[in-house]
């Protein structure tokens, strides 16, 4: 049992930590977590996704990440992603750009314990170079195959719909990389719309694809995602983002404390 | 005759539609609503049959455009459940038929920028390439795609390549490329009808040729538009 | 809509194809689709399983197979499966032997269209030289990695629960290797305990894991994994088993066309 | 004091079950009823936190011994969805506590031949290792059992190594050894009391010791394994 607060949850997030987080762009993000972060000022944050919006922007723009490994960062209809874009431009945050198909790669080969996997020649893409990927002899024949380095979050940061008490996790609908984050990460935090009984989990087995061994906190966070989707149980709040997308600094603050959990 | 913006959109989605009535199958990325709005065309109208692996699961059968690319609308009615990571794998076998990219800048080459340039010496930062550089690379047809047509859009040649891959068909606001494998280079394919030859090659940092006028949306094409889409958010994308 | 009859579908399988079968041991195995390949007589068909029994005895006792890429055969509790035993004692079959990870390995590499895949190091196991898995440099330092080359199998067989008439198939339970062998498959055959409208199955679209676009065949088949269990519709027969664990050549040769389909 | 092959089977599941004490997580391969009811026990009496990686599924809880590892009444009564997979890229992760592994022949190293032997020439076939070949190079402490013990199990040197590892401990029918790390070999550790030094000494090919007499189960264990395994299901892996 690791039930705890969400103040207590982030608390187990060091400055420095590489984390990695559930969702993609306003599906099922874990927004939340990610405020409480800020509110608890965090620093020199890695924070690694395949494509981030108001969860790696927030994080950016408040001065909690120092690195971004991702391959889009955006908020789609609601125009670029600009407390993100302005740390990168200026330097405050590293933008270690990939493809999501190399963050997949990188978590790929964590997961399965491995140091690196193969990838397709993607090596013309400038950041293959940038990030230091490396052609290996494939010993099979057939000349040269790229290859990406395995990358271990510290942290995996998954919004879900439902969780027992110990940490295993229901998700409904799109994965998108949770489950393979999930397998990648030292550690798992789950923040949940609810906190149901076993029996209750166990009647949707084939939805509960995270199993408790490496979850160090559960936090019921009904509203978790806002203002992100979490079907079946809302969908986003597309005026709050346009909102959000014209925050400066100094509205970003007060979002954090006005937008509660 | 005079286009209005939603007519603009109207001839893109109409053209990429078309494009897809041989396709096997079809993947778009994020923030695409034109490739949205074609893939469902193409399905409704020309090609039953037609694959679509969205991010959010597999075949959707979405009512409405909605706001998001991982929107709950376009999940609810799929067929299977598809991960990000499956479609990638998909493409890197080789099996992914055509796909959607988007470029903030495109080359000459066919390749994509969306990483970030450098003007006078600052850097103006993008968001990133997605899923586009194994997808450009590795899909049999990448069809790129632009809301806008300018000399600091396409250019001779991208500062930062994202994804390098030869386009399909490269559909702007003011016309359509297609890629010649002989010279290894865009050329114009047809020209809307809002624009000419003068107007691509005012607007285009390399050298374009003139062109057919691009074919007129149908009726039906633009009824299903509309029911798709009521509210024209389309148009978004070409403002 | 590939929905056809079973000896349709089974004509598919050319002889000396590479088949991949689901389930494991006595569990969601395509048992009828089995029996059915060997009424049709096929010969010289390699058959890839991390764990087989009642499937992979058959096809090596009735002669259908020349090979066996499996990291265990056996009937667990039943004994040894003899007619494989015996095949492979007397050279009619090869044991190409893995262990279960490196088939799964061999299986992620292709559904992944990678060439190879790097493994923990197991290379004092004897096949590891056997099956000639050779080690690569790590390009990111840190000495030798042991990798497997990929494996595609030309059809991936797996008997499933549910599925509509274009092949989207949904499994409950335990996968086993069954959606991984669905990726790496060249083409997939499905044989369901029953075939329902698309609507049925988005409403359990959690377990719908096999998208329709390389199934070839759909096949209803209830009971399509007796003696085996497909559950939650039946259990393993042990009855049956123990009988069949006895048979000789000209047992198997009745049993497959008494127990139909 | 006679004991019957019951008694025995009691004898080894009860010492494989105290071995989980102090263990964070388990996984047993397939045909494996001896670890399966040491597991339960070790769940139920000592150690509730355990973690059991099921081939069917994550921390089963079932009733009763079933005559098959992937019974579907093991995977009913699952927290959470496992694929073999996992299990092993959790092992390969070097996050794996104890694994149960059979040996149709184990040797002095601790080494596992599950593959086959020749015997005068002629290939005599076993089933395979199944995982351990990964299991035994990659888990922290695996524990070997074997049903039976002869010459020709216990050898001097496994004539295939299908699995290569330093076992925690080996249980057998007749006593327990545990592995020697200075050594580099396995050594007796406790000796069960229907058996002797002498009894050992004749049944293994490589040297053993005398030890100390394996401590007999509790009444508490007896009956919790006569509940789960009323029919003595058990008894067939020493038969």
């Amino acid at each position: 049992m690791v039930v705890m607060s969400l103040e207590e949850a982030a608390e187990l997030v060091k400055d420095g930590s590489l984390i990695c987080l559930s969702g993609n762009l306003l599906y099922r993000i874990p927004a939340a977590f990610v405020r409480e972060l800020a509110r608890q000022e965090k620093k020199n944050l890695r924070v690694m996704k395949t494509a981030g919006g108001y969860d790696v922007d927030l994080l950016c723009g408040l001065g909690c990440a120092k690195e971004v490994i991702a391959g889009f960062v955006s908020f789609e209809a609601f125009g670029l992603a600009k407390n993100f874009r302005k740390a990168v431009e200026e330097g405050r945050v590293k933008y270690s750009e990939n493809t999501c198909y190399t963050v997949i790669a990188a978590l790929r080969a964590a997961a399965y314990g491995i140091p690196f996997i193969p990838i397709a020649d993607i090596s013309k893409s400038y950041f293959v170079k940038e990030r230091g990927f490396k052609f290996v002899e494939n010993p099979y024949g057939g000349g040269k195959v790229l290859t990406v380095p395995a990358i271990k979050p510290e942290f995996a940061i998954i919004h879900v719909q439902k969780a027992d008490e110990d940490g295993n996790a229901l998700i409904y609908g799109p994965w998108f990389e949770d489950v393979l984050m999930a397998r990648a990460a030292e550690k798992i935090i789950i923040t949940t719309e609810m906190i149901v009984p076993k029996e209750d989990l166990r009647r949707d087995i084939d939805a509960v694809w995270i199993p408790s061994y490496k979850v160090v906190a559960v936090v019921e966070v009904p509203k978790g995602a806002y203002p992100g989707a979490c079907p079946p149980y809302y969908d986003p709040d597309f005026e709050m983002m346009e909102k959000y997308a014209n925050l400066d600094e100094e509205g970003l603050k007060k979002h954090i404390w006005e937008v509660r959990p | 005759m005079s286009f209005t913006t939603l007519d603009k959109a109207n001839y893109m989605i109409s053209a990429m539609a078309r494009l897809l009535k041989d396709a096997e199958s079809a993947f778009m990325g994020v923030a695409s609503f034109l490739p949205f709005m074609a893939i469902v065309l193409a399905k409704k109208l020309y090609n039953p049959d037609l694959i679509w692996y969205s991010i959010v699961g597999y075949n959707p059968n979405p009512k409405h455009l909605p706001m998001s690319t991982v929107h709950p609308w376009i999940s609810k009615y799929c067929d299977a459940k598809l991960q990000l990571a499956e479609l990638f794998d998909i493409s890197a076998r080789g099996e992914l038929d055509v796909v959607f990219l988007a470029g903030a800048q495109i080359d000459q080459r066919g390749y994509l920028n969306n990483s970030h340039v450098y003007i006078n010496g600052k850097r103006v930062q993008f968001p990133g390439g997605a899923g586009g550089a194994l997808l450009h690379a590795t899909a049999r047809r990448p069809i790129v795609w632009q809301g806008k047509h300018d000399r600091r859009i396409f250019v001779k040649e991208v500062q930062r390549i994202t994804a390098a891959g030869k386009p399909y068909r490269v559909v702007s606001p003011l016309c359509i490329f297609k890629f010649d494998e002989k010279a290894g280079k865009l050329v114009v394919d047809t020209i809307h009808p809002w624009s000419s030859y003068e107007e691509i090659k005012e607007k285009t940092e390399f050298d374009v040729n003139d062109a057919p006028t691009t074919p007129p949306p149908t009726e039906e094409e633009i009824e299903l538009m509309n029911r798709i889409d009521p509210h024209g958010i389309r148009k978004i994308v070409l403002e």
